[in-house]
């Protein structure tokens, strides 16, 4: 391949794609860019057929990596560091300080003697916070985009062979790489002596099975090795000792995505997006009770607000606004009063929660903030490796309380165990799955500490939500009597004639809250039991 | 050198990881998933410590020093973490010490002792496994395991057998062998290198059990019966009984590995099957005493006294070399003897008989 | 030991067992290491985890040839020519370290000559291996050094085994790895003393240290330590004592912690042997086979139950403590030995020991090897020989830059077909070992009910070709018959053996394989071919 | 449980020998024999650790791991729940049951004609379309309780 090749196929796909004209994924996940929107990583989804590797390089697509080809690799990793890209994985580590410590680590040791490959660069497609989908979005829409990035950050960093670890529960994904990647080897985009500059590097595909720890890089490490993905201490950090021992660099599918553009548009372009310490743009997974759900892309230091309402339309059904859950089930829960919080890497981390990858679930008054907390406990407890106490046994009585006090089983003392518990899990675990599984209860806690008391002392959950704390009522001075209700109840436990207050035959109903969601006029309510559970004796 | 500060302390050291070097300098950190003959791992966080500028505690079994470090091994941030993961390894263990085989030589025990763990603070579900005893020798007790997978890491790493696993994930994983089957079922091959490296009660000698504390025993450094790579080992003892092998951890030929028959195998020594007197053939006793003699268990045989049967043999090999010359006797010495008594046979052989005719099973 | 005391001055093991983990490759040939020697197994199974090649000659698929680089599947009794062969390989490849055979060795032409006849082809013939294994195999072992050569009874035990330990000699002196870590030649010793009943001159041959019994200095010289003048005639060897005592030669014998009843080759006829004599003193742990043939049984101690000291087969000379008393009346087996001298004439002085630490200090004075070993040293741990002095630290690797006789020799040594070769009459062969949960004649493992239960009683091995013309099945009984006499034991289908071959161990009295085998000696080692004996096997109905 | 392993033998083979020769092929081997056979019996599994040379306590060490390998034979439709977090705040709880109650099984168990294999699984990436439920490889996106009996009737 030479430049002039890429520049004639890059004329004609131009024609092709000026016939056809832009289109957009099917489903509706990727919607046409909304106000505020930048986009940058998903810049090619939905307006390119991600199966043909002509429609990429009409978008520039491997120019970049040309152009870098002619770059040394230490003014690779320095622009990158100019740009200040930062991982999008969750914890936001500097790319280009990431490949430097992998460079300079094979500089300290000698080749294999066997002829394997040096060093390591692997992309962490292995996207498993629950809420999140824009690596999904990204290696189904622009394969080649993360290849390009995969090339880049190898030569930059000294490794000659790449894998893309991708979840197993993304089939598509996985087909378009398939086909993304002999394209890019018949045009001698990857393989042997790319663009005749003596850069050798190839890329081959690693599924996963099902393990939401093998998003931590050395877990990951290890299950591309063929084994379970536990976590290691790090020291020694994968630059250093990685794959098979080598120095090795993971990156996330999103910060690979960016990088051919930083070179295609400099280091400069990238940095005047975001705040001072993020650069750039982010992806977010809007979700939950919200409007306008999907795929965005926004620059950094937008506020929660401005996603939420601007461009996610505000709450479903017009519901309270509670809380944002960001930063999957390593995150927290965020109320009202971080609405205008700029989002960045450290704002987040103030606030008690993560970037992560850039999931955002929107939570209305009826979502139940302890049952959320053990929602995402339940999720981690499971996905624990099993190898630290602090996390397979902590998250284990974390998961125990939190459903004891969803249960109306829960005591004061609960309440004590758990900050006990979050304190010395984050402390104590191996690895940041251990580490971060609190950041729901920590947060949650922080912010809703009346739920949590309700729940215990009231046995009341004011949502809704916890099953045999609440029931409805309807209330007298709202009802209208339109037999709304009525109508919708399976058990026909609503009495009330035409006009007239009505009532629910509180003996009888099953409280499935078919009636709740069937009140046009807000005149049913979510009220305490009134035999309180707190007169059930407590254990513990 | 690298200088490095440990509790204030200025400490250099030539490399390592903070827990190497703090043992060196006579610094105690408490450890449960490290075993000197095995690779760290970092996983059980009781050797966790404060260094400056990471936001969290990090294991001392794998932490490499670096100049310039500044280590807490005792601070109370340190401390409250390890009892906390104490406290949740109590929640999840039987506290039945009092029967417990391990009692007073249990690493989990010592540790709840050190840090004064006298009730666990949490309440819940706990593994109930019922002991596993259908497996010769080894006994599998998984309620006490702490999955410390020292037993694991020492199938793996000291006997490259790999018997064991751990099987599923977090609170449900457990040590298994594949598909959870017996041992023996398993490519297991009974070295007991498991057992050996257990810090609990979790994997104990099936053929021990009830014959003694460890403090009961006495611990006898010697030098295995069997093949010829010599193992050491320690016997260990009560009322006069071997009741148990344990490893020798600084044996030269084995490094505290032992096979099925080195480490378990020693049972043979009580069995009622042992020779307890000398005997004579009871003809040859009717024929040099002329009287019945005492019956012996064996068939044709009587029982004797030292005094009888060394006698008797003298006079009669002394009569063949006599009649016959030396030559005419002959000797077999034996591989499973001492050196000592080896030279013994061959100096009765060549002085006091003045044969050659020696030798011995090397051949066989 | 016979063989390597030829080629190097010194029949042990040359190196130490630590020192296995640095070899970059192993070349294991006649050891079922893992089954035999445990512990020397894993450090083996370590070392090719972490990258050393291995290459193992077995007839059988055991459990190192399952991660070997390279199995060669030879033919019962040909070892001489496979060895040969990889010597004509490297040889006629260059590959040999042409330093180390100038500076080192002599008789290289000769031994190049004789090789030079056997090619790839031929030892193909001869053994059974393809010509193209032969060759990589060579190479393997030539181009990884250090590489070690570990080898047991699968050498010694047959017709040519003195000979077939000459051309293992030879194949290390060729690459020069001799003398070096993580190389060498090591022969690893069936029991755990087996080194030191040799060294203690255990042997008809010589005297402690390997002194010649017929050299009239080292006679003079224990004549002197003993105050007795000493025989200079050669004795014999456990095969030919029992040819001896049948004849009528032998008409007296002592025998200790030996059960030949069990162990030794043709056993019919050494039940013939041992009734035939005039008077048989039998000393051991438990009431054995052979003790039953006794006029008299003395009731020894076990290991645990007496001091002293073993040698292992890295030379290691190591501490046996006394724990618990021995049972009954039962005595340490060096105070009855003892008390028998005292009663044989013998000057009476000469036999009180206080302890076997004062026998120990006797015996170092007479065995140039043991001259700084004590009891007292030996508390703080082992010591390998040679130890020449009080503060010599023991020695880990034998000939470093010297030979113990000077220069190492090539030997030029030809194939030799077993005694008894199979035949249209029995058209099997038969070859024996171990098996990791049982030992030897079984008088000790037997008595481990665990043990028992892990390997309840013996079966036959036999490839699947060679047992359904046979109609055998898994778990059949079968006869296996030799001419010397017929077993009968369960039959275990397994293609993990060669075609043509049957497998037994000698472990289970009650399955006595050595019913089977033959009695002919290797003519210099004396050591009996239980490795090869023909055999036919048929269902029992 | 016993199993035909010729079923697929030539396949088989096929896919251990192609892997062998990379690094960390047991992962990939394991998806490949799942696709192959449906699960993961004993059998299969041991055959693989002979075929890789890997201890077959590592091979079920992995599978055990993984929530993807399945021991046990799955039904024709594997239904795939999500919880994730958006599918759950938005309900598919509800769906679960519903789906549970209708198929006479609990989540992780097949149905006893093994039409069906019922399987709660973690975000499949599609919150925007939450609470939603695949069926073998086909997407059911915003469902309500009421049309579960629906899209039951859609599979044989």
């Amino acid at each position: 391949m030479t430049i002039e090749e890429l520049e004639r196929i890059r004329t004609e796909a131009r024609q092709i794609l000026a016939e056809r004209g832009e289109r957009f994924l099917p489903d509706g996940e990727l919607k046409p860019p909304r106000p505020g929107e930048v986009r940058v990583v998903l810049r090619n989804c939905g307006q390119i057929d991600p199966k043909r590797i002509e429609e990429y390089i009409a978008k520039e697509g491997y120019f970049a990596l040309h152009k870098i080809l002619n770059m040394t690799p230490e003014q690779v990793i320095d622009e990158t560091k100019r740009s200040g890209l930062r991982g999008r994985g969750g914890a936001g580590f500097p790319a280009g300080q990431k490949w430097f410590f992998a460079r300079q680590a094979l500089a300290s040791r000698p080749a294999p003697a066997d002829g394997a490959p040096p060093a390591y660069l692997i992309c962490n497609g292995d996207e498993g916070d629950p809420g999140a989908f824009m690596d999904r979005a990204v290696l189904e829409g622009d394969p080649h985009s993360v290849l390009e990035g995969m090339a880049i950050a190898a030569y930059a960093m000294g490794a000659t062979q790449g894998y893309v670890y991708v979840r197993a529960e993304y089939p598509v994904a996985v087909e378009h790489l398939q086909t993304a990647l002999p394209q890019a080897r018949r045009l001698g985009l990857l393989g042997k002596n790319i663009f005749g500059k003596g850069f050798d590097f190839d890329v081959d595909i690693r599924i996963g099975a099902g393990a939401f720890v093998c998003g931590e890089e050395t877990a990951l490490i290890d299950s591309i090795e063929g084994r379970r993905g536990e976590p290691r201490p790090r020291p020694p950090f994968p630059a250093v000792s990685g794959l098979w021992g080598r120095p090795t660099s993971v990156n996330n599918v999103e910060t690979l995505a960016n990088v051919p553009q930083i070179f295609l548009k400099g280091a400069d372009w990238f940095a005047g997006m975001g705040t001072e310490k993020s650069k750039g743009t982010k992806t977010f997974a809007i979700a939950g009770k919200v409007k306008n759900a999907g795929l965005i892309e926004v620059p950094m230091g937008i506020t929660m607000r401005e996603i939420i309402y601007d461009i996610g339309g505000g709450i479903l059904n017009k519901k309270e606004f509670k809380a944002a859950q960001t930063g999957g089930p390593l995150g927290g829960c965020l109320p009202a009063k971080y609405l205008d919080t700029p989002i960045d890497f450290e704002s987040l981390v103030a606030a008690g929660s993560l970037m992560g990858s850039g999931g955002l679930i929107v939570l209305d008054e009826n979502d139940c903030m302890v049952d959320v907390a053990r929602f995402f406990m339940d999720f981690t407890q499971d996905e624990s490796c099993g190898k630290c106490p602090p996390c397979w046994l902590g998250t284990k009585r974390l998961l125990e309380i939190l459903t004891r006090i969803t249960r109306a089983e829960g005591t004061e003392k609960d309440l004590e165990t758990l900050e006990y518990l979050t304190q010395n899990i984050s402390t104590a675990s191996l690895c940041a799955l251990g580490q971060g599984s609190v950041n729901p209860v920590v947060t949650t806690m922080r912010h809703f500490r009346d739920e949590y008391e309700a729940h215990v002392r009231d046995k009341f959950c004011s949502s809704g939500v916890c099953k045999g704390m609440f029931h409805y009522e309807i209330l007298a001075d709202t009802c209208n009597g339109c037999g709304a209700c009525r109508l919708k109840c399976p058990d026909k436990v609503i009495k009330g004639a035409k006009k007239a207050v009505h009532e629910i035959d509180q003996a009888n109903c099953i409280v499935c809250g078919d009636c709740y969601k069937a009140c046009k006029f807000a005149a049913i309510a979510i009220r305490p039991r009134p035999t309180p559970k707190s007169k059930l004796p407590e254990c513990g | 050198m690298t200088i490095l500060a440990i509790n204030g302390k200025k400490i250099e050291a030539a490399g390592g990881t903070i827990l190497d070097v703090a043992r060196a300098n006579g610094i105690h950190i408490p450890t449960l998933c490290h075993h000197a003959a095995l690779a760290p791992q970092g996983a059980c966080r009781l050797c966790l410590v404060e260094v400056k500028g990471m936001r969290v505690l990090q294991p001392a079994c794998t932490y490499p020093i670096s100049e310039g470090m500044d280590v807490q091994t005792d601070s109370p941030k340190v401390r409250t973490a390890r009892k906390f993961v104490l406290e949740l390894l109590l929640s999840d263990h039987p506290k039945d010490c009092m029967t417990c085989e391990t009692c007073g030589h249990c690493e989990l025990q010592d540790l709840i002792y050190e840090y004064g763990v006298k009730e666990t603070p949490f309440v819940g579900d706990r593994h109930l496994f019922p002991p596993d005893e259908r497996d010769p020798f080894i006994l599998r007790d998984m309620e006490k395991c702490i999955r410390c997978r020292r037993c694991i890491r020492a199938c793996d790493e000291i006997q490259a057998v790999n018997a064991l696993t751990m099987m599923n994930r977090g609170f449900r994983a457990k040590v298994a062998t594949a598909f959870d089957t017996r041992m023996q079922d398993s490519n297991c091959i009974f070295c007991g290198q498991c057992v050996s490296v257990c810090p609990t009660g979790a994997l104990t000698e099936k053929d021990s059990h009830g014959k003694g504390r460890d403090w009961q025993t006495t611990k006898v450094a010697t030098t295995c019966p069997y093949c010829g790579v010599g193992c050491n080992f320690d016997l260990n003892v009560r009322d006069g009984k071997v009741v148990k092998v344990t490893s020798a951890w600084n044996a030269p030929a084995n490094k505290g590995a032992l096979c099925v028959k080195g480490r378990f195998g020693w049972q043979f020594l009580h069995h009622p099957d042992r020779l307890t007197t000398p005997l004579m053939k009871t003809s040859f006793w009717k024929e040099i005493k002329g009287t019945e003699g005492a019956p012996s268990p064996y068939k044709g045989f009587v029982e004797t006294d030292w005094d009888t049967a060394l006698d008797a043999a003298a006079g009669r090999l002394s009569a063949v070399r006599s009649a016959d010359g030396p030559d005419a006797l002959a000797i077999l010495t034996s591989a499973k003897c001492t050196n000592e008594e080896n030279y013994l046979m061959q100096k009765l052989a060549r002085k006091e008989i003045g044969t050659n005719n020696i030798d011995h099973c090397a051949r066989l | 030991m016979s063989g390597l005391g030829a080629s190097f001055g010194s029949g042990a093991m040359t190196n130490s067992i630590e020192d296995l983990a640095k070899a970059k490759a192993f070349f294991v040939i006649g050891s079922n290491t893992t089954e035999q020697h445990p512990v020397i197994g894993a450090v083996v199974k370590r070392a090719v985890r972490r990258g050393a090649k291995l290459i193992v000659a077995d007839p059988r698929e055991i459990e190192l040839a399952r991660i070997a680089t390279l199995h060669l599947a030879q033919r019962p009794g040909s070892d001489i020519a496979l060895l040969n062969g990889l010597c004509h390989v490297i040889i006629r490849e260059d590959l040999h370290d042409k330093k180390f055979v100038a500076d080192r060795t002599e008789g290289f032409d000769e031994m190049k000559a004789v090789v030079g006849t056997y090619t790839p082809a031929r030892v193909q013939e001869i053994t059974g291996v393809p010509a193209a294994d032969i060759e990589k195999a060579a190479r393997l072992y030539a181009l990884s050094k250090p590489a070690a050569i570990l080898y047991c009874m699968g050498i010694t035990q047959h017709a040519g085994g003195h000979a077939t330990v000459m051309a293992i000699a030879n194949l290390a002196m060729l690459c020069g790895n001799i003398g070096v870590e993580g190389g060498g030649v090591n022969p690893l010793r069936g029991q755990n003393n087996v080194q030191g009943a040799c060294d203690m001159g255990g042997l008809p041959d010589v005297f402690p240290g390997y002194r010649k019994v017929a050299d009239p200095e080292a006679r003079a010289s224990v004549e002197k330590a003993w105050g007795a003048a000493l025989s200079d005639k050669p004795g014999l060897t456990v095969v030919e004592m029992m040819n001896a005592a049948h004849e009528g030669k032998i008409k007296a014998m002592y025998i200790m912690g030996e059960n030949p009843l069990v162990t030794d080759p043709n056993l019919h006829h050494v039940e013939e042997a041992l009734k035939k004599l005039d008077f048989l003193v039998v000393q051991d742990i438990f009431f054995t086979e052979t003790a039953a043939l006794a006029d008299v049984v003395l009731p020894g101690a076990a290991f645990a139950e007496k001091d002293g000291t073993f040698s292992n087969t890295e030379r290691r000379v190591q501490l046996v403590r006394k724990a618990v008393e021995p049972p009954g009346d039962a005595k340490p087996d060096w105070q009855i030995i003892a008390e028998l001298a005292k009663r044989l004439n013998g000057d009476k002085a000469s036999w009180e020991y206080a302890s076997p630490a004062a026998i120990m200090a006797e015996a170092a004075k007479i065995t140039p090897q043991y001259a700084g070993i004590s009891h007292a040293r030996l508390e703080k741990g082992g010591i390998q020989w040679p130890c020449p002095s009080q503060d010599h630290p023991g020695t880990k690797i034998l000939h470093v830059g010297r030979f113990s006789r000077g220069l190492g020799k090539f030997s030029a040594v030809e194939t030799i077909p077993p005694a008894e070769p199979s035949d249209s009459d029995y058209p099997l062969t038969l070859t024996t070992g171990r098996r990791l949960q049982h030992y030897h004649s079984g008088s000790m493992t037997h008595r481990v009910a665990g043990l028992n239960t892990l390997l309840p009683e013996e079966r036959m091995e036999i490839n699947p070709c060679d047992a359904s013309p046979l109609g055998l099945k898994e778990g059949d009984m079968a006869v296996i018959s030799s001419r010397r006499g017929q077993v009968k034991a369960r039959v275990q289908l397994t293609k993990r053996i060669k075609p043509g071959v049957v497998f037994m161990t000698f472990h289970f009295p009650e399955t006595a394989v050595n019913l089977l085998t033959i009695a002919s000696l290797d003519p210099v080692a004396k050591i009996p071919e239980y490795k090869a004996t023909a055999v036919n096997v048929a269902r029992v109905e | 449980m016993s199993m035909d392993l010729d079923a697929h033998r030539p396949a088989l083979d096929d896919i251990i020998n192609r892997e062998k020769a990379k690094g960390g092929a047991l992962i990939p081997v394991l998806h490949q024999a799942q696709e192959l056979y449906g699960y993961l019996p004993k059998e299969l599994q041991d055959y693989i650790a002979e075929g890789l040379g890997v201890p077959q306590s590592t091979v079920f060490g992995v599978v055990t791991f993984y929530s993807f390998f399945t021991t046990k034979p799955r039904g024709r439709h594997r239904i795939g729940l999500c919880l994730g977090t958006a599918c759950y705040v938005r309900g598919n709880t509800k769906n679960l049951e519903r789906l549970s109650h209708e198929l006479g099984v609990n989540a992780g168990e097949s149905t006893p004609d093994m039409r069906y294999s019922l399987e709660v699984c973690r975000c499949i990436g599609l919150c925007s379309q939450a609470p939603a439920i695949m069926v073998g490889k086909s997407v059911h996106s915003k469902v309500q309780p009421d049309q579960v009996a629906d899209i039951l009737s859609q599979y044989e």
